[in-house]
């Protein structure tokens, strides 16, 4: 199957719902081991989107993903503003002029995207960020397409290795972000950034896999 | 959570509409995007001074715009970086012709958005530059961390620019002179209690009866260590060892010294605190040739204290005592 | 208790010792018995204007002494005022010929202090006049209480007198000053918090989480009424409408206003309650031609916040522009 | 019997131990009516007049009230140190110049420093302050000077009367001092000056019984 701007519009109001839902466990994690602020970023962010969306409808995915890029940009602030700001950003770069896209694509977006967080924030994976989530999900998606899946299986196997990431954050000491303070009392706490890029991903599996 | 404000999410707008109102003869708030401006800003031909961050810190940073410290500042939500578009629009209201000097304190949301908005700016043709500021002794300065954090030294950086730009520095004079600030200025903080982020709701850490947490941060982040609670006397002079070992300091040194209140702990405490730091610098040789005791960068109500001691020398002594008219710093004027 | 302290008993004097050490260049602190004083006291022939209180209400009253407000503070234990030997000393050490003013706060320690000083300064030739100020609204001015506080009018009180003096208004003009701004002042304080006395070592009263104290004073006494939390636009306009009425303020008045911090709370949130008053005040006609937002008279730690209204007329315009110079307020200088 | 200096003087020591072992106690009755501060004062003064004794010894009965009245005076401040002072500055001035006082002149020299406290703080009876443990102890000891008791008999009965009075501010409402403040709020709550004011007289019936 494949995935027109219906989808992607589903994707979007979805993630509003998940970060609300969301918001609080999210600013738990991110009290642990940074400022208590990450929920309340992430739902402030796709709350935006949805407005900016209703409010200036775009005629094509790719100016989806520039509206969601530019409303994140200008009403996250913090480090998951500019993060997944730029995501959003090569993503639109990265997308055909299709009014469909394929599987192929949809990799194709997501690795862009995640390329921009790694040039943006300056992170490997391991410094227990969101790219803990990211990457594995980029490997297993990029797995998933060579050897012929379905877009659906991609995604189901993207999102259950970023839910495996996720959880390996817990283990981690960060070495990037405002947890890095922290130093080995990072270590035991899941990463909030991690998660919120799990949930990304959960939302993306379930809402395309029909 | 008990706090003087009506909903959680309004409460960096309602604060900007109060000091706004209160201060209608030094600055003006614009609103979409949210920045805070020196009323006469653009002063042709002089470097422009813009600095921002989450909100929760003030006076840092709105309350330092005013003639002889910033033109403008941008407030982000509390403990949360501005975004681009702010950065932006505050740089251009305030460019003069000669450039715009960013403060921009180290952490990972604040360098991206300020790097995103210089490059917004360029695109426009106004020169920018920016310093990060990187003062806070607390964290290892390693391959391993985001770096140090940039905490009171920024509000010495501020003020020494602003005078420095006033006076008619060109932007890489001001640019020369923050580095120079910020290379010769260290701090570390500690905290008494957590501070409640409003939207949050509750405190972001617990803290038990006897326990302080040392090496704190300014957004209720956890510290380094944790710790039992230390008569303030051993707690100053382990503070101080830290900050000046670091530079470090020597004897001979004349210094501009800061014990900064966090939010919520009385004036009382803090100029306690600050005359058990000048007895040790006494004993060292080291003369505080200026000082501040009060709440500069807070983090909401925390209760605790920061230190922060600049090795000063002709130049920033003189820029210091230049005029200043701010809601958070007064003098001269 | 958490308190930035060494040992509880030696606060006051510890906190007097680095306040004398960060401005040594504006006071003294003079012991044996305690007393804060200019450095340039007495000054011949300018009336002398001396106040004091309990401590714990810092920058009140020590942190207001210097050039164009008080000559001399009296501190005294937390919350305990200070003695009669204390104010008689601090009245002959700034006694410069032409008599000497002191501001009392209605309370009956205070008033009795100041009273056996009163007389053995009489004893000794100095013209003590005295004036007694109290603004607060919360409390029934009755003759089945002490009668009303004195609270937030003691600052304006302080800042006006200490100008007029300095301009060299005699002795006579001065107490007729005060006497003028506390008949024109009112205010009235609330509290989300306690605060720990810390000789005490626990809170003076306990609020569950959602309750707030009306009609608080500065000494962690409980207030008159315990009720629920309010929203921040909601409490001020009732504790603005009840200071409104009592004078009663009118349209067409010019007042000069204060947002005071009771020691615990946040910049952000005083000035998000300035907001809320402007506006109400907009609405009513009154007009706020000066104002301070911050921590001018606090208790402690305490959270909370008091308003104050004083009804101006062009001579108290005019001095409250005069320059200050003190560690809590300087301006023109 | 009679009091002399070592008696007067045991009667200070004992004071200072009372005020010191009851410092909190009387500050919890300050914190619910007043600004916690009332044991913290009486210790700290008592302790200043242990130091005043101790450093300048008294020649006669006269002086050793004149230097407590001192002490008292400059170590307290708030409401409790000029009217404690003025009791023992009142008591000095109504004081014999003899080596030993008899029970007159120990009545007598209550009564002047009780007039003392009444002028210097202008609160009547039924004003919930430390008078309404001492006015009833004063009529109680002049009872018994008339009707001829010994000094212990007139003593015990003033404390017995203090201690009727300090319980029964219980149930007063405050009309002068800073528990004035509460209105009814004051209902229900011991006032702390009229508990150390039994303290005072307590101290004197036990010292000055044998
Ligand atoms: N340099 C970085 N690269 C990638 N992700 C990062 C980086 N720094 C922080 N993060 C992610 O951002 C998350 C925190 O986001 P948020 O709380 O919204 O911002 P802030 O730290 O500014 O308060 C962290 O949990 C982490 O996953
Ligand atoms: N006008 C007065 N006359 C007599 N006693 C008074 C008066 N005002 C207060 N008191 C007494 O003083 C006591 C409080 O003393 P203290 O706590 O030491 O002083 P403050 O009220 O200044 O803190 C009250 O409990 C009351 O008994
Ligand atoms: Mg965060
Ligand atoms: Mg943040
Ligand atoms: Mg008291
Ligand atoms: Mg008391």
């Amino acid at each position: 199957m494949a995935v027109g701007k219906p989808e992607v519009l589903k994707w979007l109001e979805v993630l509003q719902q998940v970060y609300a839902e969301n918001r609080q466990w999210l600013t738990e994690l991110d009290s642990a081991i940074g400022d208590a602020d990450h929920g309340i970023n992430m739902d402030r962010g796709f709350t935006a989107v949805k407005a900016e969306l209703a409010a200036h409808p775009p005629s094509e995915i790719r100016s989806v993903f520039q509206s969601v890029a530019t409303a994140l940009i200008r009403h996250v602030g913090g480090a998951a503003g500019p993060l997944y700001g730029t995501f959003f950003l090569r993503a639109a770069a990265a997308c055909p002029r299709k009014t469909e896209i394929e599987a192929a694509d949809v990799v194709a977006l997501f690795q862009a995207g995640i390329k921009g967080i790694e040039q943006r924030g300056k992170a490997v994976g391991g410094d227990k960020t969101m790219l803990d989530a990211l990457l594995p999900a980029l490997d297993a998606m990029r797995k998933g397409l060579e050897n012929g899946c379905s877009l659906a299986a991609i995604l189901d196997a993207g999102a259950v290795a970023a839910h495996a990431g996720m959880l390996a954050t817990v283990a981690m000491q960060a070495h990037k972000g405002r947890a890095s303070y922290m130093g080995a009392r990072s270590i035991g706490h899941q990463d909030p950034g991690a998660t919120s890029s799990y949930l990304l991903l959960k939302a993306a599996a379930d809402t395309w896999r029909s | 959570m008990k706090k003087l404000i009506n909903h959680p999410q309004n409460v960096p707008a309602e604060f900007l509409a109060g000091l706004a109102l209160a201060h209608a003869d030094i600055l003006k708030v614009c609103l979409d995007p949210v920045y805070v401006v020196r009323v006469d800003a653009p002063v042709p031909g002089k470097t422009g001074i813009v600095s921002g961050g989450g909100s929760g810190h003030e006076p840092m940073h709105v309350g330092y715009v005013g003639k002889g410290m910033l033109d403008a500042a941008c407030p982000g939500q509390v403990f949360t970086s501005p975004t681009p578009d702010q950065i932006e629009a505050a740089t251009r209201a305030v460019n003069g012709g000669a450039g715009v000097l960013h403060i921009v304190k180290n952490y990972t949301g604040d360098i991206m958005n300020f790097e995103m908005a210089a490059e917004l700016c360029q695109e426009r043709g106004i020169e920018v530059r920016a310093v990060v500021i990187n003062d806070d002794v607390a964290v290892e300065d390693s391959l391993y961390t985001a770096g140090r954090r940039g905490v009171g030294v920024t509000v010495f950086a501020e003020k020494l620019c602003g005078a420095a730009a006033q006076r008619g520095y060109d932007l890489a004079r001001v640019e020369a002179l923050c580095r120079k600030v910020n290379g010769n200025g260290r701090s570390m903080g500690m905290a008494l209690t957590s501070c409640t982020v409003p939207a949050a709701g509750k405190p972001t850490f617990e803290l038990g009866e006897d326990e302080m947490e040392m090496g704190i941060g300014i957004h209720g982040e956890p510290g380094r260590e944790r710790m039992p609670l230390l008569p303030a006397a051993e707690l100053t002079a382990r503070m101080a060892a830290t900050i000046l070992a670091d530079l470090p300091f020597r004897g001979g040194d004349e210094v501009i010294a800061m014990v900064n209140g966090m939010g919520g702990t009385p004036l009382m405490e803090l100029y306690l605190v600050y005359g058990e730091l000048e007895r040790i610098l006494r004993g060292l040789r080291i003369r505080v040739a200026r000082r501040l005791v009060g709440n500069y960068i807070t983090s909401l109500e925390m209760a605790g204290c920061s230190i922060t001691l600049l090795k000063a020398d002709d130049e920033m002594r003189a820029l210091w005592d230049d005029p200043v008219l701010t809601p958070g710093l007064q003098w001269g004027i």
